[in-house]
């Protein structure tokens, strides 16, 4: 092999490529790379592209057994529904473009997800999103709130598909660096699954819907670098959304598809025409002839590089046999979207790009495809050593505990959402039968079949903080958390995607934090039996930042997010988490471990939340869920919340105030054996579960209550009743449910 | 005295503009094959007070940049009378 | 008459998306025959359908107006014929802005007065109850229904108004739980709680909420199937 | 030759403008005391080739009346260049 010498070029030409993949690039191609190649190398071989830092991590998670169809590497994974149905789902980060430009970076965000799973031959059905923003004062939170939000809303409710779930977080660690995630999910027939892996030998190539403009060139590298907010030539790089023109790509796509007029085909996410051509090819173990004289131009005289690079909106690549292009062409036709022919599938595993008629670039799909695969150095944060076990008792005790309570349910990160997801359409498709604002949204299937009762449920949940103070233990409780919001709908977990935000793996504290949670998740998922089907991985959510004459890195915490598909037989059965009648019986089912390690309630009103959270203990999260589901099947739970931020407290009261037709109380009187007021009030993520039923649980069913209890060997005890508008604990808490219920809508 | 700004925000030229492109195809589907482009922005007329005020013009521009247009997409030109 | 005889047609317009919503509540809830009318169809007429439908969404991705392209649209044409012979159109949300911008309603919807898209349930006290859309309905009665619009903010002239009183136009208005019309049961700033509309001749209405989100009990309301029933009885006793 | 219209839509006066309401009160919360109404429209761009049109004014005003502006509401004026 010919050895090539040292690049001295800047880093700022290697568009986010070390010096080193550099070499090794000119290594490969026996000499240095032009700019095309450059351009191609950079986006194939980003972080965001090749997963590079990641992938050894990523392969660990189980990613079969259960319903799943299919696994992570598709555009989206597929689980099994019955009847011949298929659900299609995945979670993805646009984290950097919504900081720079919030409406269009969220926009988009959502535009592209759904762009994955209607490649897939998937219509999609829901829409959930997991956001977290700078702390809630500071001065720009408003505005990254708003926008994003109007962002989401005008590309989702567009589309026509309905928005019914997600999370928003306010902390300052995301100060500098706000996170959107969102997850999309669709329905298919089995049958009907299109892959980016079936090209054929001779099929043409063809690309579909928008035309290409100047919009996010390096959209891919800038995601995989940090933000320096002075180099000004990434602002260049704004991606416009067209929610119109996706919803007709939606109806052509899935129209062509009924048809049978695709063999395979591809989205146009990141790295736009480069990723979608060499991933086709390569998945297909085939080569392509890419023709960039054929590729509709939005800005005229843009380069073979650019036109590459693009990541403008709205398009496809497609594979189509000869024969059946007129018919294909008809389709996008009359959906008045762009459909040309853009080269063909070959044998020769090369991308030959042809430009000015003339071959331009012949590049080989493997040397491109298998970018470096890294195993990055990993070191336990020093921070760590100083996050001990709680000790309360150094902590006073506050004197009034409805003032306390006041604050943490008005308190941003608990207070209802509303005035979010009413900007949403959660109603559009007629199959949401539990909207935003309980524990999971539950959806039917409305299809055109009548009593046709099956359904599913959606969850997306993180803790950062818990993340940040436990990396492994917050990874798990993302899966553990999504579980029990499904589980105390009566749903049955059945596989998750998740979305992976972190600052840069070059940092190895970092990176170790990254391996410990994927760690976390791959247990939990093992435990609750939730194949891991898809996902994404976001590096380098932090910003260099100067304060006088420091310069620091603001890094976000380790930001691990879930999202879980979860299984009803039928919705009518779906339980909701708010009190339906006065009278009922309050319980707690499980048992409370009283730390408040990391809590809100440490962190708000102690000032000091860096203490160890308790840890979770798998098996037996296991059993209480089973345990949950076997006495929700029964019909014996009337409702059921868990108990996450907030503690018990905030579980009983929102379960108290949040039934659409009126506002309940409670009192509860419980001896809380040796725990202080406080852990049992605000400790959050109990393993447990706050229940209510009739009068029936402890008379007519005791029985068969007990068994089930016995069997997975489960405590339940009743702690107080439903009651009208006044919330009693203990004689601690004494409140008026009106003003509980007028604090939290209003908070935000 | 009040005088008026007139500004009119404009996508820049290399942004996609959806809204433009929608009504070109409506309005070349109803006849008007003679129509090649539409691009659709904002026109915002602002009565301002000029006795408390510096430069109207200065503080118009001020407006236009940082309220009324979104840097990272948009131009503006401004007209005072 | 078997509903199965009555015959629908629902329009479809690039970008709107509640057409298959209504599709299938009135063929699977109400045994109705719906059927899709793509915004290009070269069909002569409309005459074999007993109702049309323009459903919701975002026709033309709601550019420039909402509803304006739309209704430059020929089947808009047709709609317009139809509905000048006497035929009933009903318009829902995307499709009530529709009907305004062709003209076939007095009016314009303006944007919320929150400058948000506000989507959730709203409850309407029925003014009139002799429509084709309503005559099922019980007189004042309340029915609840989901809203989910970002331009349901309802402004017409004094003169406007004045027709609409005199024509008993004005089908429906927000109000609360009660019936009573309070500032606070307006999601969207509507003119005097202004939610739904219909022409002097009463077969053409306009409706922001969506009665077919609210035609199954599953959904948490039944009460937006009354406008489709009362569509279904009025056909079959004319 | 292609030509440009330039044509403002904008609300009339007695129409009550929520956007402009809304932009007005972002710049006083924001001390622009001196700004005392704002009137948000739209300002739209249409290149047209000549050669084909008999009047280009003339279809300017047909586009402008029957698609871009809704006579009820708004008012519209045009510069051809
Ligand atoms: N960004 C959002 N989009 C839609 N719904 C949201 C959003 N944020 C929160 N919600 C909804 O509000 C409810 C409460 O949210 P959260 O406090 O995260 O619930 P939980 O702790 O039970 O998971 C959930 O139903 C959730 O789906
Ligand atoms: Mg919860």
């Amino acid at each position: 092999m010919n050895k090539t010498k040292k690049t001295n070029k800047p880093a700022e030409k290697l568009f986010g490529l070390s010096t080193e993949e550099y070499e090794k690039i000119s290594e490969l191609l026996g000499r240095e790379p032009d700019d095309f190649e450059l351009g191609i190398f950079s986006a194939m071989w980003s972080e965001h592209c090749s997963y590079k830092s990641s992938k050894v991590y990523l392969k660990t998670l189980p990613t079969e057994g259960g319903k799943v169809l299919i696994g992570p590497g598709e555009n989206a994974g597929v689980v099994d529904f019955g009847d011949g149905d298929v659900l299609v789902f995945k979670m993805e980060s646009h984290n950097h473009p919504s900081f720079i430009e919030p409406f269009q970076g969220s926009a988009t965000g959502v535009g592209g997800i759904m762009r994955d799973i209607f490649t897939m031959g998937a219509r999609p059905v829901a829409n959930l999103n997991s956001l977290r923003f700078g702390s809630f004062s500071h001065p720009r939170t408003p505005y990254y709130l708003s926008e994003v939000v109007k962002g989401i809303g005008f590309y989702g409710n567009c589309m026509g598909v309905p928005t019914v779930g997600g999370e928003v977080v306010f902390d300052e660690c995301y100060n500098d660096n706000i996170l959107v995630n969102a997850f999309t999910i669709g329905i298919a027939k089995k049958d009907g699954i299109f892959l980016s892996s079936k090209c054929e030998i001779g099929n043409i190539v063809v690309y579909v819907g928008s035309a290409t403009g100047m919009d996010g060139i390096h959209g891919a590298t800038m995601a995989s670098e940090e933000f320096d907010l002075k180099k000004n030539k990434k602002r260049s790089t704004v991606q416009v959304g067209d929610p119109f023109t996706e919803k007709l790509l939606l109806e052509a796509c899935l129209e062509a598809m009924e048809k049978k007029l695709i063999v395979s085909i591809q989205d146009m996410g990141a790295a736009g025409l480069t990723s979608s051509s060499f991933e086709m090819a390569d998945k297909s173990g085939k080569g392509m002839i890419i023709n960039l004289d054929s590729i509709p131009l939005r800005t005229a005289g843009m380069t073979p590089v650019e036109m590459m690079l693009s990541e403008s909106q709205e398009r496809m690549l497609l594979a189509c046999e000869k024969e059946k292009f007129s018919e294909l062409k008809g389709v996008f036709d009359k959906w008045g979207l762009n459909c040309v022919i853009a080269g063909e599938v070959i044998k020769e595993k090369v991308v030959r790009f042809y430009y000015n008629s003339k071959i331009y670039k012949t590049l080989d799909v493997d040397v491109i495809v298998n970018g470096p695969e890294y195993k990055r150095p990993v070191k336990s944060p020093a921070y760590l050593k100083e996050i001990k076990p709680l000790k309360i008792k150094s902590y006073k005790m506050p004197g009034n505990l409805n003032d306390i309570a006041l604050k943490i349910i008005t308190n941003p990160n608990i207070a209802s959402k509303k005035k979010v997801y009413t900007q949403y359409d959660y109603t559009i498709g007629t199959g949401t039968v539990v909207p935003p604002g309980f524990s999971a949204a539950v959806l039917r299937v409305s299809g055109n079949r009548l009593n046709q009762n099956k359904g599913f449920l959606l969850n997306v949940s993180g803790n950062s903080k818990y993340t940040y103070l436990d990396p492994f233990t917050g990874g798990a409780l993302a899966v553990t958390e999504c579980a029990r919001n499904i589980t105390a709908c009566g749903g049955s977990p059945a596989a998750i995607t998740d979305c992976l935000n972190f600052a840069s793996p070059e940092d190895p504290e970092t990176m170790w934090q990254f391996s410990s949670a994927v760690e976390g998740i791959k247990s939990a998922a093992i435990k609750l039996n939730t194949p891991v089907i898809s996902g994404n991985v976001s590096f380098y959510n932090e910003t260099a930042k100067k304060d006088g004459d420091r310069t620091y890195v603001s890094k976000i915490y380790p930001t691990p997010v879930i999202g879980m598909l979860g299984f009803i037989d039928d919705v009518n059965n779906a339980v909701t988490p708010y009190f339906k009648d006065e009278g009922d019986e309050i319980y707690i089912l499980g048992s409370l471990n009283g730390n408040l390690g990391g809590s809100l309630y440490m962190d708000i009103i102690h000032n000091d939340f860096r203490q160890k959270p308790s840890a979770l203990d798998l098996d037996y999260e296991t059993r209480l869920q089973n345990c949950l589901r076997s006495l929700i099947a029964k019909g014996f739970i009337k409702s059921a919340a868990d108990i996450s931020e907030g503690g018990i407290f905030t579980a009983l009261a929102e379960s108290a105030i949040a039934n659409p037709k009126r506002t309940f109380g409670f009192a509860v009187d419980y001896d809380i054996n040796g725990l202080r007021a406080d852990e049992f009030l605000f400790s959050e993520f109990e393993q447990a579960f706050i229940l209510t039923a009739d009068k029936e649980l402890n008379g007519a069913h005791k029985a068969a209550v007990k068994k089930i209890l016995g069997e997975y060997g489960i405590k339940l005890e009743k702690i107080g009743t439903v009651k009208n508008n006044e919330m009693k604990i203990n004689g601690i808490i004494n409140l008026k449910s009106d003003t509980i219920k007028e604090g939290y809508y209003s908070a935000i | 005295m009040t005088k008026k700004a007139f500004i009119k925000v404009t996508l820049k030229e290399e942004v996609l503009d959806p809204q433009g492109k929608a009504v070109l195809s409506v309005l070349k589907s109803s006849g008007y094959d003679n129509v090649k482009d539409v691009r659709v922005g904002k026109y915002i007329e602002i009565d301002m007070d000029e006795g408390k005020s510096a430069s109207l013009k200065v503080e118009a521009e001020e407006i236009s940049e940082k309220v009324l247009s979104n840097p990272l997409i948009e131009e503006y030109s401004i007209e005072i009378k | 008459m078997d509903n199965k005889k009555i015959k629908a047609g629902i329009t479809v317009f690039p970008g709107s998306n509640c057409d298959y919503d209504v599709y299938r509540v009135l063929n699977a809830v109400f045994g109705v025959s719906a059927s899709f009318i793509w915004h290009k169809d070269k069909v002569k007429n409309l005459k074999n359908f007993d109702f049309i439908v323009i459903p919701g969404g975002f026709s033309y991705g709601d550019y420039l107006r909402s509803g304006a392209l739309a209704a430059r649209s020929p089947v808009m044409e047709l709609v317009k014929d139809y509905a000048f012979g006497g035929g009933i159109v009903l318009g829902i949300c995307n499709g009530f802005q529709i009907l305004l911008e062709a003209g076939l309603l007095d009016g314009v919807m303006l944007t919320n007065d929150s400058l948000k898209f506000e989507c959730k349930d709203v409850y309407l006290s029925t003014l009139n109850t002799d429509t084709p859309f309503t005559c099922a309905v019980k007189k004042n009665s309340v029915l609840k229904m989901p809203i989910a619009h970002h331009d349901g903010n309802y402004f017409a002239t004094d003169k406007i108004i004045d027709g609409l009183n005199k024509n008993d136009g004005v089908v429906f208005k927000y109000c609360d739980e009660k019936g009573n019309l309070s500032a606070g049961s307006n999601p969207n700033g509507s003119l005097y709680n202004i939610a739904g509309i219909s022409n002097e001749n009463s077969n053409v209405m306009g409706l922001m909420p969506h009665p077919e989100r609210s035609s199954e009990k599953i959904l948490g309301s039944e009460d937006g199937g009354h406008i489709f029933k009362s569509i279904i009885k009025y056909i079959k006793e004319k």
